[in-house]
């Protein structure tokens, strides 16, 4: 079993205060309560406040580009399927830069894990507006406030019949770390959107406005039906819901990809050129 | 003895199984064989068409010129007839074509009421058609019924047998009807064919890089079964045998082909052919499996490059071994989807921002193709930097004769850490500083040991760093280090032809076929060689061939390019400060023709006379 | 009034009974019936059979990049807001390599139109699958048959709260004429998927496949009802709703821009050195 | 007299502030002022600083050493303590370093102290400082108390009077405990700081294309109230000036600032703004724009330009005017996003598949970025083609003063043809073939015509077509007959120092300042001079200045650049043919420090001596 300690890394360069520490927090208490060893994960993440996820724990790392995370995570388990792949995202990343990428993930449906730490703000590059910052919102790059509705992740992701779709707060540890467990544990495709205070750039979605907003959805909410599923999605404003918003288990995509359904991962299948090269007759 | 068979009409029509059928019927009589295609970005109708040319001797190109004509429609017939040969024949269903012609200059035969007559079945009419050629060419034909038997043996022997006799109806009603064909590759070659084989050039070709150019060199006519394989399968075998696991690509003409032919072979192998949502994703997906543990890779066009060119940079800075096929078309933007250019070199030289190492192959065969994609895969993944192979339409479509692949011509070795490999390690930093500066590359998940990375500047575990000094270290590794090794491992350009030439004709990429025939042809009365390029970047050195020398002892250089602004030329000049004496550039969307490249070159050999 | 005579173009390079001709057609009509003169409309296309769709009517065009057509249109229409745009695009083109600016321009919601020409397959690039071709379907490209779920674009667009929301079928003229014009007339982003055949690729989904199943949407459904067009969008197999799924009406972006909104459109607006000239002042 | 003042804390403390009040004062004062930054990619902590020199004479770069060290952190004392003049002084609050120095070469002043006694108020802390060194300078708080009117009179009386009380107590402070200052800007330049607006050399800038260089010329001591503008402000202007209506960008360092500027503007000016939803939409919509009758631009730096190159074929086949800012950092990938570095070059000249003119203009100075932009915007539009603005972090964030900006100095010409000029039109072809292969175009909607363009080749009207006729004529009218016209609207290189100089020291972009004080200097005993290049593609011909014969009768030439693998000097080659006798390379992501371009000059001397 591994230990906390084990998943130490750099120092964080984050602002005091951030969302994302606690995030880095609950990631690494969910790790040891799953049990899960720094090398049998593969983080993979882009570039913003949230990019900088891996360097603060340890684990295979894949810090590639802004907004390309998912093809990247995706290939990953293609080729590996016994290694658990999670996606690290922030909401300009994955909705803004990366949004088709997104799109075609949920399509996918490989068993992945995907967080996007969603500070409705781009963080990194100054307080720009992200695809989730509300309406009506002013920054140095939208003078007259943003001029159109925000992207609804959880509504999108039922739409696209994601696999998991759930959605947590950074200043809700307890209900975060079950979630981390749950979206990592949840064989397909598993979008965890958590919502994350940034206290030096979104001075509208504070921490104390998420505290007074999210509630997490009740037992009576079904996570199977997908119409209802919509129904909770649709809520984002003085109250949020958090939880598991939606759940469509299904075959993931390397349990349909012959070449690595019920076979050893590709990586481990052996090569020979010998085995290949009977290929050419067929051009004489 | 040589001719040229060109199959014409609309798309849909089926001339690509006609043209296809007829060429591998020739190579596998023994015959060398030269196809090339010319068609519209258009599904059904338009003008299209499927150009076979073979031959007793040594040929790479093809030619204005039209020995036989099948003319599917009445355009082609319109579009061709200027093209015909003296004696050459424009063979044609007036069913089909609705106009009667001739009757000098053409052969009609009914192609649709001889299937209907024969198999009961119109669609046979092409079966009748190829049936025709052969008998006009007075050819047995008992390679055909092998061909048709293979072909259809899925679909039943009764299949088989309706085409048999189709094709022996066609045959006999040519033989009967073209009894003054002047056809007859049993007997000499006709009159202005040309047999060059005891050309008197002295070939320095075993300095080429991509093994020994052995397609050219057989010239017994119709000596044994012969292979016929295009660019794109050429590259497919290269990627198949070099031991690529993971393809990600969208599609895109003209490398769809290598896309689908992956995909048809993870059928049988384990690979993992994937399509992206868009072309970005197909190359972050190539990396992210490379960086997983297998050799990957992804093809495009231009267009599509233009937006992997992000991700070209990301394999460079963390240093994960991918190969992109990139098959050029005329641009800018969509151009000309199905047609060829050599416009993209200096944008693959140069792309994507920031400093790093390349490889950029740019073979000139199909043959160059197959073995050139193994030394992509070898070098990319031996000093971990993205490698090229830069193709066109024109060698993605063109067929070559050859007489067979040699699998073992491909370097495999695996220079990743595995398990076994990865238990002695005590420390290990995925970039670690090296004298080579190749860093250790180890298989995430294969043991205790973590693999990271960053696009940011990092250090040598692969965490993100922001100090000047470790990143003087990481540019002189990934960077300065690398370069000079991989310099050395470029092979010099081929010269072929007369070993001190007066006049050098240079070229890279797939113009290698054309410029060697030209070459050939006028080395019978003028002190001449070919200096093709077909391994690009980095630019090769003169330690082992000075190729420069060669060219600064010439007293006439011409640099042919199917470009209109001379991108290799201007490489040169900023590699080697060689300037060419001359430029011959073709920027239509078409190859250079035979003929029409000899009549530049004469052109230009006059105004510099 | 304009006369379907002005509306002829260059000769259409499709292949005989090609869905497309039939939305041609049927676009012409529109035209006439509303009144729209050629150089009243600019025609945004990408690459593909859908994207040779200007040429072969008479309007102003832009015959952009092969999933790119939104970015332009939407650019175009901030630049004259008194201009007609009509993005034409091919199920590849829009949901595929276009993915991530179909979300963006939902959001906008500028007042556009989008036609996505759906024959489920890339017909251009002769029979990929595309993200709309059903699971199973074997291509060339896909050779053990599309290994994951089709993208949705009606629930994709509700979910995105996409103003006006309509699937249209090629071999239905006399509705599909109807929904042009509405969504041509309404006002704010205006998405018209139009199920069309190509029977030079697309073999499982035929002429006589759509007609077996489009039916329209009876006038119980209420369009402004969100939820319940979650659920009509969602139904897609032996029976395919057509017709108008989803409205909400609301501010247009250049409605919200100051610098446009009740004024001349951009390009009208005039320019002079003069006035911009003392912008220098503030840096001495 | 020059001084340099640095302020260095972690991000979020304030010292922006600091700094560019400072540089704002002295340039009001009438000195001439250089600043620049150092930060890292982070928003609360780390190590950052921010620089400001000021003379009374010419300065354009900036020093090593420090006169005077403002440290917030204990971080800033340990990193920067050995790059004190000597007699300099760091300046700290030992309440907020936490530690205590000296005495020796060390002034701690309780800022926040201060603050807290005089305003209340903690946040005044930043203004107490920037009163302590105009204490320390012995200078007048007129200037400072205006300033601080200007920035808070919004905010209200109270807080405007809070600061300059602040500032005065600070002031009073650094006079009472700084007795032994060395630092008196009234009194004569302390030993060590030179004064070379005597300097030797004969200066022929008026050869250069960007107006001449006002800013370093004068240099009469606190003559007159000085503007004081980076380079990413004077982009913004030009931009404006030049008529850009409409601007999409993604935000990325470092060019954001140029999209926050123009936003801001568009609160008063008719001018949308709009953030994409990534780079590929940003240059596709300002394509539309552009297309739809407006002058666009965009903007990004390398990873984001990556994403945009598809969309400049586009502009090129559609033949759509478009400006394109890229501001360049460390790469490849995401490399030191705030950082600096000259990589992106031969990627910018060489992007995207196929073959099409392109303008890329390097401005050395802000003053240059103003007059270049607004001619970026000219050649876009005149020959409808792409024009990029070259600029790095280094020159996006360096602050110079300068006399003035001439709004009438960016030519404004509309080449459209808009509603009043159709009517006269009969029929019109958006790219029909003309003599300067310059097509007319129409403002869509504004008349009958139609406006029709492809991305596919096409043919007068705009239409998709595939004949090799029409495509001739299309490069021909695109790229063949464009480019020479093209080229002799480009201005040569300048020539600064001795007009027959033995040694010549090239650089292009940035480079400009610290080359040119260091030929200054070395001018004093040695026969130099710099050619420097802001106008760079199309590459600039010698007709009008012949700067290969300067560079060919030169000695010692040597090729200035913030790379590894001195991109222009390969430009130079292709281009010219010639080879510089050396090199001098930085690329650690920061701008080269005058005093160690100095030294690196030495060695190559020493090196070739
Ligand atoms: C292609 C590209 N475009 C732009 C950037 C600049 N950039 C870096 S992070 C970022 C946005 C950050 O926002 P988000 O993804 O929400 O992450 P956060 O910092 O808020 O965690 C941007 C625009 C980049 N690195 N690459
Ligand atoms: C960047 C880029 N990638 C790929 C292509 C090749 N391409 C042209 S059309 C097309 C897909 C066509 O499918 P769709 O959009 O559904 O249009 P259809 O032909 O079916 O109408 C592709 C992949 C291209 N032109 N540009
Ligand atoms: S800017 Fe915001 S998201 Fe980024 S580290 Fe600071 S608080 Fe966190
Ligand atoms: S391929 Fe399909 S979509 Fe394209 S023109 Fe032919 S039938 Fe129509
Ligand atoms: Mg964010
Ligand atoms: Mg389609």
């Amino acid at each position: 079993m591994p230990e906390l300690e084990e998943f130490r890394g750099q120092n964080p360069a984050w602002c005091p205060g951030c969302g994302n520490l606690q995030i880095l927090r609950t990631f690494k208490l969910a790790m040891v309560a799953l049990g899960i060893e720094p090398h049998e994960i593969t983080i993979v993440s882009g570039i913003g406040q949230a990019g900088k996820f891996p360097h603060y724990t340890r684990c295979n790392t894949f810090n590639g580009l802004h907004g390309r995370t998912l093809p990247v995570a995706q290939a990953i388990h293609l080729v590996n399927h016994e290694m658990r792949v999670l996606a690290v995202a922030g909401d300009g990343d994955c909705y803004g830069e990366g949004g088709n990428h997104f799109l075609h993930a949920m399509r996918r449906n490989l068993n992945i894990t995907l967080f996007v730490h969603d500070n409705q703000v781009y963080g990194l590059t100054k307080g720009q507006a992200s695809p989730t910052t509300s309406e009506g919102t002013v920054t140095g790059t939208q003078p007259f406030g943003v001029l159109y509705e925000p992207l609804n992740p959880m509504a999108l992701a039922v739409a696209m019949d994601c696999s998991f779709v759930a959605r947590g707060f950074s200043g809700n540890q307890e209900q975060l770390q079950k979630l981390m467990q749950a979206a990592l544990e949840h064989k397909g495709f598993a979008l965890l959107d958590i919502l994350q205070n940034c206290p030096s750039y979104n001075k509208i979605n504070t921490m104390q406005w998420y505290k007074e907003r999210c509630y997490p959805v009740g037992p009576d909410h079904d996570p199977s039906d997908r119409e209802a599923a919509f129904r909770v999605a649709l809520e984002f404003g003085d109250r949020i819901p958090t939880g598991v918003i939606y759940r469509h288990p299904r075959h993931t995509l390397e349990e349909a990809m012959p070449e690595i359904a019920n076979r050893e991962p590709l990586v481990r299948q052996p090569f020979s050129q010998e085995d290949v090269a009977g290929e050419t007759e067929r051009y004489y | 003895m040589e001719y040229t068979i060109r199959t014409g009409g609309q798309a849909g029509q089926g001339l690509q199984t006609i043209g296809s059928v007829l060429a591998k019927l020739f190579a596998r009589s023994g015959f060398q064989v030269f196809t090339h295609q010319d068609y519209m970005s258009r599904i059904r109708g338009g003008h299209n068409y499927y150009q076979v040319r073979f031959a007793d001797h040594s040929i790479s190109s093809s030619r204005s010129l039209v020995d036989i004509l099948i003319a599917l429609d009445r355009t082609t017939v319109e579009e061709h007839r200027d093209s015909m040969t003296p004696g050459g024949l424009i063979v044609y269903d007036p069913a089909t074509v609705k106009e009667k012609y001739g009757p000098e200059g053409f052969l009609e035969i009914p192609f649709r009421q001889i299937a209907m007559d024969t198999a009961g079945n119109r669609l046979m009419e092409n079966t009748v058609a190829v049936g025709a050629i052969m008998g006009m060419l007075g050819m047995e034909l008992q390679t055909l019924e092998e061909l048709l038997t293979e072909t259809f043996v899925r679909k039943g022997r009764e299949v088989v047998d309706q085409n048999i006799s189709a094709a022996k109806a066609g045959s006999d009603f040519a033989r009967k009807n073209c009894g003054d064909c002047a056809f007859d590759i049993a007997v000499t070659p006709p009159a202005g064919a040309e047999n060059n084989d005891s050309g008197a050039s002295a070939k320095t070709d075993s300095t080429n890089s991509a093994k020994s150019v052995t397609e050219t060199d057989s010239a017994s006519p119709a000596s044994s079964k012969k292979m016929l394989l295009d660019g794109t399968v050429a590259v497919g075998l290269g990627a198949l045998i070099s031991g690529c696991r993971f393809y990600s690509a969208y599609p895109m003409t003209p490398s769809t082909g290598v896309m689908n032919f992956m995909a048809d072979q993870s059928r049988k192998h384990s690979l993992v052919v994937e399509q992206a949502e868009d072309e970005i994703a197909a190359i972050n997906m190539a990396i992210g499996a490379s960086y997983a543990g297998v050799r990957s890779m992804t093809g495009t066009a231009g267009g599509g490059y233009a937006l992997m060119v992000e991700g070209l940079s990301l394999a460079a800075m963390t240093e994960t071994p991918v190969v992109i096929f990139v098959g050029q078309r005329p641009a800018p933007a969509t151009g000309f989807p199905t047609r060829t250019e050599q416009g993209d070199l200096l944008n693959l030289a140069h792309s994507s921002h920031g400093e790093f190492p390349r490889v950029i192959l740019a073979p000139g065969s199909p043959e160059q193709a197959f073995y050139l994609t193994g030394k992509a895969f070898d070098l990319a993944e031996k000093y971990q930097v993205p490698a090229f192979i830069l193709s066109d339409q024109y060698l993605a479509d063109t067929e070559w004769t050859l007489d067979g692949l040699d699998a073992g011509g491909i370097p495999y070795h695996d220079y990743r850490l595995r398990a076994g490999d990865l238990e002695k390690v005590e420390t290990y930093r995925r970039h670690a500083y090296t004298e080579s500066g190749v860093s250790p590359m180890a298989e995430p998940g294969a043991s205790r040991h973590l693999v990271v990375t960053d696009s940011d500047e990092h250090d040598e575990d692969g965490h993100l760093v922001e100090d000047a000094e470790t990143r003087n270290r990481m540019v002189d590794k990934r960077l300065l280090r690398k370069l000079p090794l991989l310099r050395d491992e470029i092979s010099p350009p081929l010269l072929h032809g007369n070993e001190h030439p007066e006049t050098v004709i240079c070229c890279w990429g797939s113009n290698y076929g054309v410029v060697m025939e030209a070459v050939d042809r006028l080395g019978e009365s003028e002190n001449i060689a070919m200096l093709h390029f077909s391994e690009i970047l980095p630019f090769p050195g003169t330690k082992e061939f000075d190729y420069l020398h060669v060219l600064r002892e010439a007293k006439k250089t011409v640099c042919v390019e199917n470009n209109a602004t001379s991108q290799f030329a201007h490489l040169m000049r900023a590699e080697t400060g060689f300037v060419f004496g001359a430029h011959v550039n073709k920027y239509d969307g078409r190859p250079f023709m035979l003929d029409e490249l000899l009549d530049e070159l004469r052109k230009v050999g006059e105004a510099h006379a």
